[in-house]
């Protein structure tokens, strides 16, 4: 069976470094924190100004003052800092962030990322902190469901949505499969049951099996 | 810097088409009482730069209902509970500039500090940067972007002392320290006013230099 | 006679308008604060990171982490606030100190400042913050005595020193006159114990008598 | 971040030829025993990035004195007590940078920020803007200033917790905020080290994620 959202958020917590500092984007990548080892170190950066961002908050416990970047109720760690916009983002755009884990409607061979825009003329357009933890991480990961609904890759040749950020993508983790961005291209890291051949045959660009 | 009796107080004399800064992230740090006091006031025609464009029906939302809003400057307009921009913005009455997160957050530092324009990584490449001049630096990509000002902050924070001085409270604090220092008028709603010397001078954020007016809600 | 150094000051001292957030330059501006009323409601900020600064601390509870711009122990009032230096400077370049009283080696007619570099080759350079002073400032207040030890003027039809910023200052303060800087040139609104006629022969310079 | 038992430990591994950033104005806030430690540490062809280059014996001075530095970036070199600087450039031993001590913080800003470059008004028609690009905008002159970065960072700074957050004393915190987030490794002397969470969140100064190594003094 393909992974579900669940497996997919601890296959990519598994391979955060202990001691990593981590912005997990809204959305899908949200989920990696419940499969972090609290022993591990990761500190948690949301962008709205906090670092060591802890769990959601329990029903009744929540504080209109202490949101993530999804402005869900969230609690505070020990050893938390809070900071404005502009400190935040200098974090981010300085290059501070071990890594980031984004959500994306495409990713291209390259690692051009495309997460905030689908392009729809009645689109209304909204970027929020997408294009800074884009540019800004020092390893950007992509968390992704393969295929779209209609059964058309998410990985593509080049994105045909509006872009948030050229060649930014370091690691695409998906249900079947998880693939490494390089200069040469994708290589698959590992696939969850799914045969390399289908996969190389449902994405329409070269593929490197690098699977150990 | 006047403490004053009510948030009508500390909105008066806005001028129709001002720039107006209201901080917050959705509803954490949105200065809901000044921006009531904005409406009643009536100024109008008004560019609002903010995080979001408005949150429910009320704050921010709640003066685009009004009518009050030429355009917005924001870098995350639609959300689940944004249904008044979204129907303005549809219907072509309000005007966006939509601006990365970060890059909103810099430029209104720029405003403060006096920075005449500064090159971003953010946005290069995509079309948030289109028209715009770019620069290869050491073999980077930047972007060049200006400063933002307003005539108008409106700000919520946690307390303040007699001369001005703020802290906030938790990611509440978001965009006000930076918009503080970015208008001609600071105006700042806080839960309280304390006497000068009660707030740790090491734990200020935004000095009393920087705010005009402070209402306690 | 002319203003003694004190007196010098307390002339400065007088045209602060109560309330206003002020810098006092290194040397002779540094005596300002002692003429300032206490009621007055004038703060004094200091460069190296702090508003609300209070007089030199007394002999034996001088703080060796709290000093001014020149290195002097100096004390904090209620109402004080510590930030860093690019915010201090931000302070400054984004024009929020309604005053800052600057030394002088040389002032132009035309308002531009020299007081930091005599131009001499074997000077060692140092600007320290004269500069990010000179141009922040919504008014640049220079006080100086009018002629240096060997008599020449130190207000000059062009500065011969390098500049520390061009057409920067408001009014000049000297121990023989007050001069208000316009686009018209040099306008005298007091003297000191000097014929008008005697100081504008003295001075290289056009001059208009405004005194009331 | 590691907590390291000696300041000897904290400037392990400087390589010749690093920059090296060094908080404090005057000594307030300068970290004379980090400073002592690259002294017995050895590393020499430095480029030190400081407000001042030296004040008496102690501290970068020492390190002036030690023949280490081949160059010294900073707003004002020469002081009452610069002797030893003093000694070195009038012998043409030590190059020197002067930079407005406003754009040196925001030059360091804008190392540890990702800004690519900047528009200042500060030295604007004086010997400090030869040779440098200005640019007019909106009708006023600014003149473009590019990030520092080093390899290096020696802070001094009051108290921190075991996961590198930092709190600064009174105008000793200075330059030690900005130089954290501009240096490759970021070496800190404290006071004390107290246990994560003993410090107000709201009142973290330089947040851990800056800071590698940590020495109590």
């Amino acid at each position: 069976m393909s992974l579900s959202k669940s497996a997919l958020a601890a296959v990519v917590a598994r391979d955060i470094p202990p001691g990593s500092y981590v912005n997990l984007g809204i959305g899908l990548p949200t989920l990696v924190a419940e499969h972090l080892d609290p022993t591990s170190g990761v500190v948690l950066h949301t962008e709205n100004g906090m670092l060591n961002m802890g769990p959601a908050a329990e029903p009744g416990a929540e504080d209109p003052d202490l949101t993530n970047a999804g402005k869900i109720p969230v609690t505070e760690l020990p050893g938390a800092a809070y900071f404005h916009h502009a400190d935040s983002f200098a974090m981010m755009r300085g290059g501070h962030l071990d890594v980031c884990v984004l959500g994306a409607f495409q990713v291209s061979a390259r690692g051009d990322l495309a997460n905030w825009h689908t392009g729809a003329p009645d689109a209304i357009p909204a970027v929020g902190g997408a294009m800074d933890l884009a540019i800004g991480a020092k390893r950007v990961f992509v968390m992704t469901t393969m295929f779209a609904k209609d059964g058309s890759p998410k990985i593509v040749p080049e994105c045909t949505y509006p872009l948030t950020a050229p060649a930014c993508v370091d690691r695409i983790y998906t249900d079947v499969a998880t693939l490494q961005v390089t200069g040469a291209g994708l290589e698959v890291l590992e696939l969850h049951d799914i045969e390399y051949a289908t996969l190389a045959d449902r994405l329409e660009l070269p593929l490197k099996d690098a699977r150990q | 810097m006047i403490v004053c009796s009510s948030p009508d107080e500390a909105v008066e004399g806005t001028a129709d088409g001002s720039v107006v800064l209201v901080s917050g992230f959705g509803m954490a740090g949105m200065p809901v009482d000044l921006v009531d006091a904005l409406i009643r006031q009536g100024a109008t025609d008004l560019t609002v730069v903010s995080n979001n464009a408005g949150n429910g029906d009320t704050g921010l939302a709640a003066l685009l209902a009004a009518g009050r809003v030429r355009k917005v400057v924001c870098s995350f307009p639609r959300q689940s509970d944004s249904w008044v921009f979204d129907g303005l913005f549809r219907a072509g009455q309000i005007e966006l500039e939509v601006v990365p997160q970060g890059t909103l957050a810099e430029r209104l530092r720029a405003g403060g500090a006096g920075i005449g324009a500064f090159y971003s990584p953010t946005g290069v490449g995509t079309l948030l940067a289109e028209g715009k001049e770019t620069r290869e630096i050491n073999g980077r990509e930047y972007v060049l972007e200006y400063p933002i000002r307003g005539d108008l902050a409106l700000i919520g924070a946690h307390r303040a002392d007699r001369m001005g001085n703020l802290v906030y409270r938790k990611t509440a604090r978001n965009f006000g320290p930076l918009m503080a220092t970015a208008a001609e008028t600071v105006a700042v709603q806080v839960a309280a006013v304390v006497d000068t010397g009660d707030l740790d001078p090491e734990a200020v954020v935004t000095p009393g230099i920087y705010v005009d007016r402070v209402v306690a809600v």
